[in-house]
Formats: C-alpha cells, sequence, structure tokens
C-alpha cells in the first residue's frame, strides 16, 4: 500500500488564527491519524493569582481571551462573589447579560466569518466582519474598547449606559444588525458550496459528544441540550430563552446552532433592553475571599468554569479556569479521524477553537 | 525602486496573544479598514511576506517558531510588534512561562502599543514599517 | 531474400551457443556480436526494402513447410512436457494443446491446407517491427548479461539458469522475426506459439511460488490465442481457400471477416488485451529483461501488428468498431488503474496494455489516418517503454526497490540513471516526444470520425498524464546529499541498453517527421505532418525541449539557501520537523493513489466482465 | 442565582470505582484540576449531569504525587492530566496518549507546586 | 509564419502580460467592491510583481527556478503557437506541458505542502484537461480544421453548435484560472489547509515568474474563448469580457470544494455538456 504522508499542521498555519499543533497522517488525503499537540502559548496566567490582588485577576481573566473576554471577566468575578457573598446590583447584572449577549454575537459572527475562511469562501468571510464591526460599534461606544473592555469588576461593572441611548440608539441598532444578520444567515445555512463543505464532515455523534465531554454549540450540534445559562446565574433567571439544538451531528449543525444562537441573543439583548430595573452598578467590595467555588458561565464556545479558592489573603490560593476549547480537543480528535485534508480546517474551526483560552 | 511600498505582504503569527490583537489584526482587512487600498495581503507563508506582524509575548515554547518564521522570511523584511504584550510582555511577563515582548528574540522595527492594539494603529504601524522597508532595501541593493 | 532469411534464421545460432555457454565473458562476447549482427542486419533489411513498398519472397520447395510442420509437432510436445506436473483439475491447459495442434497438423499433414508459395512478405510495417526487433530487443538482450549477473548475486536462492534465459531470448528474436515476415497465417502461427513458449520459459523463471502459477496462467491466456487463432486458420483453409494474411485481407469483408476476428482475437489476447489483461500483469514477476522485450516492446506488439494486419478487414465494419472499442476501454481503464499501483513495474505493464488499447483502437478504425498514428505509436512505445522496464530493474537492483515511492529524491542519489528514466518517462507522455504527438494524430484522426471515440483517449491521456507526472515529479524530488547507495555498480552491458535506448527515444522524436514521411506516408498514403505549420511548431517544440538542461546548466547567482516550510516546527535536520509529542518527527509524502475509484479492487472485474460481454457481441454481430 | 455544589473526599485507593460508578451514572468530565495545600495537593474530579454538578477530591500527600490515570475510563482525562503531570508534577500510570512532559514546553518544572513561589508570598 | 501571425505573436508577447496584470487588478477590484472593500489600485499586480522581482531569491535548493523559468517559457510558446495560427491540440498541449513543468517545479521544491499542492495540481490537470482538449475537438467538428486562424475565420459561429462544449469549457476554465471554488493546488489568498499549496515554496523572483505565467495563461485562455466566435472578433471579446466576470462571480459566491467533487463534477460536465453536446451534432444534424 501506498507510503503515508506525515505533515505538521501548524502551529503557524494561514487558516489558524492561532498557534495550534497537530501531526496529520494521510493516505492520499483521508486523515488516518491526528495528534494535537497544545501549548505554543501557554503563559501560566493563572499563577498571577498569587502577585495580584484578587480585583486585579479580573482583569487578567478578561486577557484569557480577546474574544469572549467579558464573559470571562463576568465568571470569574460570579466565582468571587458567591465565594465573598456579594450581591450584585440587579442593573448590572442586566449589564453584564446585555455586553455578554452582545460578545456572543461578535463571537458567533466572527467565528462564521473565520468557518466561511476555512472553507475558501472569502466574501462571505469578509461580509460577515462587516456586519461584526457593527456589533463592535456599540462595544466601542459602551465600554471604549473594541475586544477587550475591563468593564467587568467584582461586585459589578465600570460603566453604566444610559437607558434613553440603550432604549433607542442601540435597540435600533440592534435591529439593523439583525436586518444585515439575517442576510448573512441564509447564506450560511442554505448555499450549496457551504453545505457540500459542512454536511457529514466532522460527525460526532450524541453518544460521543456526551461521552468526550463536548461543551457549547458543539455539543448542542449533536442533539444535547446543554447550556450553562439554565442555571440561571445573573440576569438570566429573568430573561427567557430555549437552548438551540440540532441533530445532524456534523459541522453543518455547529454553524446553524451558532447562526441560531445569534438571533437568540439578539432576543436576549432586546429582554434586557425592556426588562433593565434602575439603580447603581456596582456594590463596594470589603474584605477577602475565604472559600471555594466552581463558577460555571456559557461562554459562547461553551461551558466555562471557573475554580477560586480564596484563603482570606488578598491574593486567591487558587485560581483555575476551564475553558471551553480544552473540553472540546477530545471529540475533535473523533472528528478528525477519517476526514480529508480539506476538511481538517473546517473540523477545527468547528469547535471554534480558542487556543490562548486553552493553554492560559 | 518604490514598489516595496505599494505591495507589503503581510504574515501574522500568534506569539502567545489573547486573541484580540490577532482578531484586529484580522479586521484590517475586512471591508471596513481594507487594507488591500494600499496594496496589502494576508499572505499567510513566510517565504512570501515583507511584513511580520507578530502579536503576544514570547514563551519558551515558541522561540523557535518565531525565529523560524523570521528567518524563513526574504529580505528586506519589517517586523511589527503589535499589541502591549508584543512589545513588552504586559503583565503577563510577571507569568513564568513568559520571557517578554519579541524583541528579546528577533529584531523589531516597529512597536505597536494598545491592549487591543486598535486597527488604526496596526495599519499605521504598518505604513510606518513601509519605509523601513524601503531603506532596507536600498541597503541591500548595492551588494 | 537474403537479409529476411539471415534475420530469421541467424539468432538460432546463438541462442544453440548461449545455451550451452557457462562463463559470462562468453556469453557477452555472443551476446555482444550477435547483436551487433541483428542490428546491422536489420538496418540493412530497412535500407533495401524501404522504398520497395510490399514485396513477396516465394519460395518454391515444400522444404520450409515440411519443417515448420515438424516444428509444429515438436512445440505440441514441449507444451505436453511442460504440462506434465499440472494438477489434474487443469486439464484443458493439455487439451487445448491437442485440439488446436490436432487440428491444424492433420490438416496440413492430409493436405487441407492450400497450397502457396508465397509464403514470406514484407513492407514498410515489417520493416518498423523488424528494426524495433532487432535495434531495441538487442539492446535489451546486451543489456540482460549485465541484469542477469547482479540478479543472480541478489536472489541467491534462485538456481541459475541464465543461459537457458538468454537463449530464449535469441530464440524468441527468431520467432518474432518469423512472424513479421510471414505471410502464411500457418507460419505465423508456428512462430506465434515459440514467443508464447518464450515467454513460459521467462515468467516461470526464477521457479518461486508466485512464478509458477503466474506463467501457467499466461500460458493458458495465450494458448486460447492459439486456439482462436487455429480455428481461424482452418476456417480460412475451408471456406476462404488461402492462408495467405495478405490475400486474406483484400478479400471481400463478408467472406472472410470470421477469421480475420478470429485472428484479432488472437493478436488482442497477446496484446494483452481485456479481458486478458491479467497473463501480462502476472508476468511482472519475470526478471526485468523479458519484462522489457517480451511485455511491453516486442511480443505484445507482434499482437498488434497482427491486428494491424487485419484492419482493412476491419474497417467500417461494426465488428471493427467493438475490437476499436475494446481497445479503447482497455487503454481508459488500464490508465485509470495504473493511478492506484504503486510499484514501478506494474505501473508500466498497466500502461502497457493502456498503450497497446490505443493501438487496437486505431487499427479497429483502420482509416489510414489511425493506421499512420497507430504505427508511430508501436515506434515510441516500443523505445519508450524498454528504456523505462531497463531503468526499472537497474534501480531495483541498485536501491532493492522497485517501488515508485521508494524512488522519491533518486536524482540525488543516482543522476544519471534519473535522467534516463526522465527521458522514457518525457518519451512517455510529454510533448513534443513521441507519445503525444501520435495522441495528438489519433485525436486529430478520430475527430472526423464520430464523437464516441476522441473522449476515450482524451480521457486516457488525462489519467497517463497524472500518474506520469506523479512518477516524473517523485523522481527529481531534490533531498539532497544523501548517503551512496551500496551500489555494485551498473556494469557496462547495462550503461550500453540504457544509453542506447535513450538515444534511440531522443532519434525517434527528433526523426519522427522523416519517419511519417519516409515510412509511414508510403504504406498508408497519408501523412498529417504535410502540413507547415505543423511542422514549424513541433520544430520549435522540440527545439524548445533543449532549453530546459541549458537551463539547469546555468548557475545563477544570489541564491539565498532556506529551509522547507514546516510550519514554523522545523528542526535541525529538515526532513524533520517538532512533532506533537515533543520530539523530532520525519515528515514524510506519499503520492496519491485515488483507490477510493481506481482501484484494483473496484474496476478490475467490471472491465473483464464489460470486455467479454463486448467480444461475444462482436462475433455474434457477424452472424447477423 | 448560585447552584448547589457537591464536593466529595474520596480515598486514592477507591479512586477507579468512584469514578467508574459516577461514569456509569451518565455523568461527563467536566474537568480535572489540583490545588496546592498545606498537606500536599487536593486534586479536583469534577463531573456533570444535566446540571447536577459533582466533584470527587482525592488528597494527596505532598512526598507521594503519584495517581492512576481514569483515560481508560473517560478518554478527555489524558489532557487533563498530562496538564496535572506538567503543572504539578504529579506522576499519572498509564494515560492514554502521553505526551511526556512536553504537553506545555516551558523551563519550570512543575511550576504550581514549586515551593519558590510559595516563599515570596 | 506570415507577417500577420509574426506580429501577433509579437504582440502576444508584449501585451499579454500587461493584459494580464490588468485583468488580474481588475479582478482584485472587482472582487473587493463584491466584498464591499475598496481593492486596490488597478495596476496592484505590477507593483506585486515588481516587488517580489526585488526580494531575496530564497530557495530550498537550486532547481526550482529553473522549473520555473521552463513553465515560464512553455506558457509563453504555447500562446505564441495560439496566436501565430498552429493547431490548436498542440497548442494545447504545450500548455499541458508547461503545466507539468509548474509541477515539478513544486516536487522539486520537496517540502511536505509543496507536495500535496502538486499532487492536488495533477487532480486539477485531470479534471480540466478533457474538456479544454474535446472543446478544440468540438471547434474542428465545426469548422473543420484545428488551425487556429482557420477557426478565427469561419464563416459561421462555433458557440451556436457548440453551445454545451462553451459551457463546459467555461466551468472548466474556473480550475485553470485557479479560481475559488476550484482553487484547490493553491489560492489567491492563504486560507486554505495547504497554506499556498504548490507555491508555498516560492519566494520572490520565482513566485513573480509565476505571476506572470498566469497573465500570459489567463490571455490565453480567453483568447480560446475568443476562438468559439469565429470571425465575430467583437462579440467574442465582449463575450471574453463576460465570460471573465462571471468567473469572478462564481469565485466570491462559492466555498472552496474538495477535490472528489471537482473531479466528479468536471468529469460529469465534460461528459453530459461536451460529449453529449458532439453527440447531439453527430446524431442528430449529422455535422
Amino acid at each position: 500500500m501506498a507510503k503515508r504522508t506525515v505533515i505538521p499542521f501548524g502551529p503557524h498555519h494561514p487558516v489558524l488564527p492561532e498557534p495550534v499543533h497537530l501531526d496529520l497522517v494521510l493516505e492520499d488525503e483521508t486523515v488516518v491519524e491526528a495528534i494535537p499537540n497544545v501549548g505554543f502559548i501557554h503563559r501560566g496566567l493563572e499563577m498571577l493569582c498569587k502577585k495580584k490582588p484578587f480585583q486585579d485577576i479580573v482583569l487578567v481573566a478578561e486577557r484569557i481571551c480577546g474574544i469572549c473576554s467579558m464573559i470571562h471577566g463576568v465568571g470569574f468575578s460570579q466565582g468571587v462573589e458567591k465565594v465573598m457573598d456579594i450581591d450584585v446590583p440587579p442593573r448590572a447584572e442586566y449589564l453584564r447579560a446585555f455586553w455578554g449577549e452582545l460578545s456572543r454575537v461578535h463571537s458567533h459572527i466572527l467565528w462564521l466569518g473565520l468557518a466561511a475562511d476555512a472553507i475558501g469562501f472569502e466574501s462571505l468571510f469578509m461580509h460577515s466582519w462587516r456586519v461584526r464591526e457593527m456589533v463592535l460599534d456599540i462595544f466601542e461606544e459602551t465600554t471604549g474598547g473594541r475586544v477587550i473592555f475591563d468593564v467587568c469588576k467584582i461586585g459589578g461593572v465600570r460603566k453604566d449606559i444610559e437607558n434613553e441611548i440603550l432604549k433607542n440608539r442601540f435597540s435600533q441598532q440592534i435591529d439593523k444588525i439583525e436586518e444585515e444578520y439575517s442576510k448573512l444567515a441564509k447564506v450560511f445555512t442554505e448555499d450549496y458550496t457551504v453545505c457540500h463543505r459542512w454536511s457529514n464532515v466532522g460527525v460526532l455523534t450524541k453518544e460521543d459528544a456526551h461521552k468526550l465531554g463536548a461543551v457549547g454549540p458543539t455539543v448542542r450540534g449533536s442533539g444535547i441540550s446543554q447550556d450553562m445559562r439554565t442555571l440561571k446565574y445573573g440576569a438570566y433567571e429573568h430573561l427567557d430563552f430555549e437552548p438551540v439544538v440540532e441533530n445532524s451531528c456534523d459541522c453543518y449543525a455547529r454553524t446553524v446552532v451558532r447562526v441560531k444562537e445569534v438571533f437568540q441573543s439578539i432576543d436576549l439583548m432586546r429582554q434586557v433592553i425592556s426588562k433593565i430595573p434602575d439603580g447603581e452598578v456596582e456594590t463596594k467590595v470589603k474584605g477577602t475571599p475565604k472559600g471555594e467555588y466552581f463558577s460555571r458561565v456559557e461562554q459562547p464556545r461553551g461551558e466555562v468554569v471557573y475554580y477560586v479558592k480564596g484563603d482570606g489573603t488578598k491574593n486567591l490560593d487558587r485560581f483555575r479556569v476551564r475553558t471551553p476549547t480544552f473540553a472540546n480537543i477530545p471529540p475533535l480528535l473523533q472528528m478528525l479521524g477519517g476526514c480529508d485534508l480539506a476538511d481538517v480546517p473546517a473540523i477545527v474551526i468547528s469547535i471554534d477553537p480558542c487556543i490562548s483560552c486553552t493553554e492560559r | 525602486m518604490g514598489y516595496f511600498a505599494k505591495s507589503p505582504w503581510l504574515l501574522h503569527y500568534d506569539g502567545s496573544s489573547c486573541n484580540g490583537c490577532d482578531i484586529e489584526v484580522l479586521a484590517c482587512l475586512m471591508p471596513k479598514y481594507d487594507v488591500e487600498r494600499f496594496g496589502i495581503i494576508n499572505t499567510g507563508n513566510p517565504k512570501h511576506a515583507d511584513v511580520f506582524l507578530i502579536t503576544g509575548g514570547i514563551n519558551t515554547q515558541n522561540i523557535d517558531v518565531v525565529k523560524n518564521i523570521y528567518n524563513q522570511m526574504g529580505e528586506p523584511k519589517v517586523v511589527v510588534a503589535v499589541g502591549t504584550c508584543a512589545t513588552s510582555g504586559h503583565f503577563f511577563s510577571e507569568c513564568y512561562n513568559i520571557i517578554g515582548g519579541v524583541d528579546k528574540v528577533i529584531p523589531v522595527d516597529v512597536y505597536a502599543p494598545g491592549c487591543a492594539a486598535k486597527p488604526e494603529m496596526i495599519i499605521d504601524a504598518v505604513v510606518k514599517g513601509l519605509g523601513i522597508l524601503e531603506e532596507k532595501k536600498k541597503k541591500m541593493s548595492p551588494k | 531474400m537474403d537479409w529476411v532469411t539471415f534475420l530469421i534464421l541467424f539468432p538460432l545460432i546463438p541462442a544453440v551457443i548461449l545455451l550451452f555457454t557457462k562463463s559470462v565473458q562468453l556469453q557477452r562476447v555472443v551476446v555482444l556480436v550477435s547483436s551487433a549482427l541483428i542490428i546491422l542486419g536489420s538496418v540493412g533489411l530497412a535500407c533495401n526494402y524501404m522504398q520497395a513498398g510490399g514485396t513477396y519472397l516465394p519460395i518454391s520447395s515444400g522444404f520450409f513447410n515440411g519443417l515448420v510442420i515438424l516444428g509444429d509437432i515438436v512445440l505440441a510436445l514441449v507444451f505436453l512436457y511442460v504440462c506434465r506436473k499440472l494438477p489434474i483439475k487443469k486439464y484443458w491447459i493439455p487439451l487445448m494443446v491437442v485440439i488446436q495442434y490436432g487440428m491444424v497438423v492433420t490438416a496440413d499433414l492430409t493436405g487441407g491446407i492450400p497450397e502457396t508459395n508465397r509464403y514470406l512478405y514484407i513492407d514498410n510495417l515489417s520493416i518498423v517491427m523488424a528494426l524495433i526487433i532487432g535495434v531495441v530487443g538487442s539492446l535489451i538482450a546486451v543489456y540482460t548479461v549485465g541484469y542477469m549477473q547482479h540478479y543472480h548475486e541478489q536472489h541467491k536462492e534462485i538456481k541459475d539458469r541464465r543461459c537457458t534465459f538468454i537463449a530464449a531470448i535469441y530464440l524468441f528474436f527468431f520467432a518474432m522475426y518469423g512472424i513479421i515476415f510471414s505471410n502464411s497465417i500457418t507460419w505465423i502461427y508456428f512462430f506465434w506459439e515459440i514467443t508464447t513458449l518464450c515467454s513460459f520459459i521467462m515468467i516461470g523463471y526464477s521457479r518461486k511460488e508466485e512464478a509458477v502459477h503466474n506463467s501457467f496462467r499466461a500460458l493458458w491466456m495465450l494458448l486460447l490465442g492459439g486456439l482462436a487463432f487455429s480455428v481461424g486458420i482452418m476456417y480460412a483453409a475451408n471456406y476462404c481457400g488461402t492462408i495467405e494474411l495478405q490475400k486474406l485481407v483484400t478479400m471481400k469483408q463478408s467472406l472472410v471477416i470470421f477469421p480475420i476476428l478470429l485472428l484479432c482475437f488472437a493478436g488482442m489476447n497477446k496484446a494483452a488485451q481485456f479481458p486478458f489483461g491479467g497473463w501480462l500483469l502476472g508476468a511482472m514477476v519475470a526478471p526485468t529483461p523479458s519484462s522489457a522485450l517480451l511485455h511491453s516492446s516486442t511480443m505484445v506488439k507482434a499482437g498488434v501488428y497482427l491486428v494491424l494486419r487485419c484492419s482493412p478487414i476491419l474497417q467500417g465494419t461494426a465488428s471493427g468498431a467493438i475490437v476499436a472499442f475494446i481497445g479503447g476501454t482497455s487503454f481508459v481503464m488500464c490508465s485509470a488503474l495504473a493511478i492506484s499501483q504503486s510499484k514501478g513495474k506494474p505501473i508500466l505493464a498497466y500502461s502497457t496494455i493502456a498503450n497497446l488499447g490505443l493501438i487496437v483502437l486505431c487499427a479497429g478504425i483502420g482509416t489510414s489516418f489511425t493506421l499512420w498514428a497507430a504505427l508511430l505509436l508501436i515506434i515510441f512505445h516500443a523505445v519508450a517503454k524498454a528504456l523505462m522496464f531497463i531503468s526499472v530493474g537497474t534501480v531495483d537492483h541498485q536501491t532493492g526497490s522497485q517501488d515508485v515511492e521508494d524512488m522519491h529524491g533518486l536524482v540525488s542519489r543516482m543522476p544519471i540513471l534519473t535522467f534516463t528514466m526522465l527521458i522514457g518517462l518525457g518519451g512517455m507522455f510529454l510533448a513534443p516526444f513521441g507519445m503525444l504527438i501520435s495522441k495528438w494524430a489519433v485525436i486529430e484522426a478520430l475527430a472526423v470520425r464520430n464523437p464516441v471515440y476522441p473522449p476515450i483517449v482524451i480521457f486516457g491521456g488525462s489519467l497517463m498524464l497524472f500518474f506520469w507526472t506523479k512518477w516524473m515529479g517523485t523522481l527529481i524530488s531534490v533531498v539532497g546529499k544523501q548517503p551512496p547507495i551500496k551500489a555494485k555498480g551498473i556494469g557496462f552491458d547495462e550503461w550500453l541498453g540504457l544509453g542506447g535506448l535513450s538515444i534511440l527515444t531522443i532519434a525517434a522524436c527528433v526523426g519522427f517527421p522523416w519517419i511519417g514521411h519516409y515510412w509511414i506516408q508510403p504504406l498508408y498514403g497519408w501523412n498529417p505532418m504535410l502540413s507547415e505549420r505543423i511542422e514549424v511548431s513541433v520544430a520549435l517544440m522540440l527545439g524548445l525541449m533543449l532549453l530546459p538542461p541549458l537551463i539547469f546548466a546555468c548557475r545563477w547567482k544570489r541564491l539565498v539557501h532556506t529551509e522547507p516550510y514546516l510550519s514554523g516546527l522545523n528542526v535541525e535536520n529538515k526532513y524533520e520537523y517538532l512533532g506533537s509529542l515533543g520530539a523530532p518527527r520525519r515528515w514524510s509524502f506519499g503520492n496519491y493513489y485515488i483507490n477510493k475509484y481506481f482501484s484494483e479492487a473496484k474496476l478490475f472485474k467490471g472491465t473483464i466482465i464489460g470486455t467479454t460481454l463486448l467480444w461475444i457481441l462482436m462475433f455474434f454481430m457477424e452472424n447477423l | 442565582m448560585f447552584e448547589e455544589q457537591e464536593v466529595k473526599i474520596i480515598k486514592k485507593e477507591n479512586l477507579h470505582s468512584e469514578v467508574q460508578t459516577v461514569i456509569d451514572d451518565d455523568y461527563r468530565l467536566v474537568q480535572m484540576c489540583a490545588t496546592k495545600t498545606d498537606k500536599g495537593l487536593d486534586v479536583d474530579y469534577t463531573f456533570d449531569k444535566e446540571y447536577k454538578f459533582l466533584d470527587l477530591r482525592v488528597e494527596l500527600p505532598a512526598d507521594k504525587l503519584e495517581l492512576p490515570s481514569i483515560s481508560g475510563i473517560s478518554f478527555p482525562a489524558f489532557l487533563y492530566e498530562n496538564e496535572l503531570h506538567d503543572l504539578f508534577g504529579i506522576k499519572i500510570s498509564g494515560i492514554a496518549i502521553d505526551f511526556a512532559g512536553k504537553f506545555y514546553r516551558k523551563d519550570e518544572e512543575a511550576p504550581f507546586n514549586n515551593n519558590t513561589e510559595i516563599q515570596e508570598k | 509564419m506570415t507577417t500577420t501571425s509574426t506580429i501577433l505573436v509579437i504582440l502576444f508577447i508584449i501585451l499579454a502580460p500587461v493584459i494580464g496584470g490588468i485583468i488580474s487588478g481588475g479582478d482584485r477590484i472587482i472582487s473587493a467592491k463584491m466584498q464591499s472593500r475598496v481593492g486596490p489600485p488597478i495596476v496592484q499586480p505590477f507593483y506585486d510583481v515588481l516587488k517580489l522581482m526585488g526580494k531575496e531569491n530564497l530557495v530550498v535548493n537550486r532547481y526550482h527556478g529553473d522549473y520555473m523559468i521552463c513553465f515560464l517559457i512553455f506558457t509563453i510558446v504555447s500562446g505564441c503557437l495560439f496566436f501565430g495560427g498552429n493547431n490548436l491540440l498542440l497548442v494545447i498541449f504545450a500548455l499541458i506541458v508547461a503545466g507539468v513543468f509548474l509541477v515539478l517545479a513544486a516536487y522539486c521544491t520537496n517540502s511536505p505542502y509543496a507536495l500535496i499542492g502538486a499532487e492536488r495540481e495533477l487532480l486539477q490537470m485531470l479534471a480540466a484537461e478533457p474538456m479544454i482538449i474535446l472543446s478544440a475537438v468540438g471547434l474542428y467538428v465545426v469548422t473543420g480544421t484545428f488551425d487556429v486562424y482557420g477557426i478565427a475565420n469561419c464563416q459561421h459561429i462555433p458557440i451556436i453548435y457548440l453551445p454545451g462544449v462553451f459551457i463546459a469549457l467555461t466551468y472548466v476554465l474556473t480550475i485553470k484560472l485557479r479560481k475559488s471554488p476550484f482553487d484547490l493546488s493553491t489560492s489567491h489568498h492563504a486560507h486554505q489547509e495547504l497554506v499556498k499549496g504548490l507555491t508555498t515554496e516560492f519566494a520572490g523572483p520565482s513566485l513573480g515568474l509565476f505571476e506572470i505565467a498566469h497573465w500570459y495563461e489567463t490571455v490565453l485562455l480567453l483568447a480560446m474563448i475568443f476562438l468559439f466566435f469565429g470571425s465575430y472578433w467583437i462579440l467574442g471579446i465582449i463575450l471574453a469580457v463576460i465570460i471573465y466576470f462571471i468567473e469572478i462571480l462564481i469565485d466570491n459566491i462559492n466555498a472552496r470544494i474538495k477535490w472528489e467533487l471537482m473531479l466528479i463534477s468536471a468529469w460529469a460536465v465534460t461528459l453530459i455538456l461536451g460529449v453529449g453536446n458532439l453527440m447531439i451534432l453527430y446524431f442528430v444534424f449529422h455535422i
């Protein structure tokens, strides 16, 4: 039989914005073996908790990942707030949810663009990111940052959004985003070549998805309803939503999940705008954390787990993040077996890898 | 020859950034900023590239990778450190696995600070790099 | 008469001498001298008869005819002798021998065969064949001496019977010259079966289990052709009243189509057309010179030669169209199958069947256009394929593998040998080398006819492009300094064979406008080279082919050497990268084989069934 | 609203059987992590079943940082186990895909279980 | 060679890269507009090539540049044969030889991505060549000659007889022009699994040669489209422009497909539209 091809895929590779590495073993163009290696951007930032006071770790948490930084901040803050028994003002919780959903929209559209790029659909990539810029405009106006916001803090948020602006201008802006986005969504779900590239590619059965511990859109694309927002943390206690679930278990399903989740997030933002109460946006933090808690929140990529443990000093004893991509690597390996070389980028992207999260 | 300034091709590598700068680099290519106006293309292959955009600090693992990619770029070439992490390491320089900014490993020509560096900043840095590119070309020519 | 008799009978002398010569040096001398004589004889023959057109060489005495009958009987006995160890359930192999020889010999002895005195015939087609046998064959024979020496050094377990092997080559020359000069089909039949015997001896040379099995497969398949041949003789003798080939092909179509089809069957069977492709693939277990000589450049050519002879009858008939279609199917299918192969010799075997298929396709259509192309194909294929075979054989000896994958970067290890292989490969498919030119002629010739045939040629040609380029690329990958191969060195005979064939390949390419003009045009009365523009462009492209070597000779300044791109994971050794598990890992590359579509498992059976049906249809059609 | 979280401390010897029970009960492995304590390391195995949170904790003494691998029971554990090995220096035997200390390539041996770090603090 | 053909050949050698470069620049602008961007200036491709020529000549080994030169020369020659009014089949074969040299150049570099790119390029050739040769056969069937001038001067418009062949040719033209969805072996933007495929190891001047050869190739392929309009040359030019625009459009509205679909679809199109068209001509209209 033919000799096998062995190639390094990454860390520097144009389809991967981030360094991840796979040893691919191919026969013709079929992948027969893939061994991952992460660790190219391992910084060891969990150890920073020993060097910086716990309030500052929020900033570190936000910089775990530049795409879902808002929710990282929220997740970490919630952990500390639980340990310290802080009541966050409702308005702050709503604002966190607003920015959180906004960053989910931003992240998903960004992902859709990258996914289109991974299958060689340049113009769809461009158009996705064009729509994304409209989302970033809201961020820039409200927080001053485009990708990293630094608005979350323990005990609330740093900035408030005026009700006037929120209810009028932003809700109009959201309408516009939705309108532009619906056109894109149609291409992502209906275009022939797009479906060709995603259908029956990277199949992850429901059983495997559960067994291998997939999270987020990856597991929801395999027909399992799992969304940490159902835990009703923060403002989600008052917001209505149903996790989006697709049953075809392939890359296409995962795409559709994300496409639909953008609409879901837009809906959640509208709920936030209509339900947001008035009041303070932060409470004073007194004392130091003592105790431990596993804080679980839903990121655009799935469930993220923060483990915080304080021993009563200003520095945390342990700060640990388990990011969704980390959990999605075993399912990824499962999906890669037997796929085409051309599918590798599509499949790798389909779990929405965030390597800087994974390696911290 | 002034063609280097008219057709700089980019190469982007993520040192150990948080993605923030990376997506801003990509955002430069997008309709809103559209750097192709200046003939800038994101090549993705070091052998074709003129400008090396590197985001994030350097950790022990990727020193070799960064050096390797840098060495595979043909002269003249310019290195742009994008974001605070790439210029100095940001607060990650306190981490055990981070050495510091990119200039610890390869010579950097332009620094573009910011967390995350805004697209305007990145474009500005690249344009600044073009002048350096031309100068380097001139130094190369007489040989 | 003189040249022809010389060429037919002379090879018997070295055959007998070599059978009893054990010393390598002596073998070498005998082979060199007799090869030189045969080459001279062939060239002399060509010079003498080229302008003469078709000439009969009458033999009045029945002496030779008597010898042929005697030879038939001896051959039959030899066949039965080799079958002695066969298991009883394979009774049908000797049975075939008994039936066919029973018929022919009985008829001959009882006077059932019409008398004639025009036993020999020579025209430009025979001359082309004679030159191929003489020149290409002799070069291979020269190569054989050195090859067999290496062969036995490497395979100590195989009994040294190389005298038999080399003697068989000369016996084979005798038979081949007999086939191409004979006009009587009984004579052709006699020589025909000798080639079958030679093939049998050579395939089974190593006496390994696989070799013996394959040799018997080849035997029964070829005997089936012989059977058809003998039936054809009987039919021609009884119903057409003649056994002269030239007479048969000028008779009324409806009268002779049946025996002609039987002859075509025998010819295509010998040319390993489907459904009989199996024997040729099995024949690759034989030592390489026999693959080069019998199974690519000469014996199988005898098959297509016979079909070409028959083509005047086939032209325009439905049966002819089906013959063409079977050839076309073999062409496309074998080209596709060759893609799935990674070993050198099977690739060459498949492409041989494919090219023979193309020739059969041309012959089946039988217009002067296609015949012109067919003859060119025969010439180019013979030289280039023989070169390829012996190159692969040499590589096999030097590196111990004939797998294309193992030839990765051969240019860095054995530059000169690679260069000869590149010439052979170029000859197989690149413009302006011969094969592509002929393919162009085929397409041009077929375009007028019918839209069914051009796509066959076009698709087959594209498939060929795939596997040849793949091979070529693998060879020329520059892998840098390599540890030298523990070569036993390529001997003088081998270099002579390789060099001679390389020069021939190039010469055929350069000279083909003249070949077309002086040889083929008188034969078939048409020459596409007549158009001035084409000559210009072909000459232009030929000239350009000189450019690459010149460009390669240039040493460009200011090159900056670097390492291949390995995603940034280069380590010191440039064939390794830092693998996932933290240790350097060797990267590698395997060519594509597209087994999903082109594997033997997927195509072989279907092709056999399809072509068998076509054959049945063809004979059936004649009865309508 | 904060969820209820159950932390169950188990013995190292029972690790396999406990994990097997939990996995058989259709839990999925959420994460594994270790925390440095005064006595040694606490290793957490976190599971989830339909939003029900379960944490199994094994306490390892500082002088005997050894654990059997559970990647045979739950395949995804191999990543966490490599991580635990690289960051905390826990010797884990029988990992499905063992990177042998090259999972994160770093200069420091077991940076999270490093005594100098604590003295600094 | 007549004076006209000499002039045409010289014009081709001089003007083809200019036209090809402008076409490529226009392509980039139109693509940019389709992506709601501004895009580069129209002469951008020339800047790029001039820059590449000025770059350091990075090589993995010293031979691949030589193959690239052969690739360029044979591309130019096939164009010259075409404009010199030679046999169309020979033109195509010369183009195939050029393609083979490109593949060999990639093989020569012996780098994993380039090798896979080379193999993919071969697959692309396998998919595209049959239809290109078949279109020459089609033109022959209609005009009775393989001669380029003969076809260009024929009295009727071949496309009327050969709509299927024309559409099928347009289909595989996408493969030849390396446009999405068929930019498998190398793409304009390296956001694919093969980095830059077969051009991965070509740096500086050799990449410049590749670009220039691609310009020649583009002009030649568009000229083949032009042949379908016989002597109605204005119509031919207009249609060639429209076809190229359609190619850009296809490029922008499709994801890159996988090799299997490419091969199967290209062959299916060749067989159904190309061969089918010829069959109909032969059996129904008896041409």
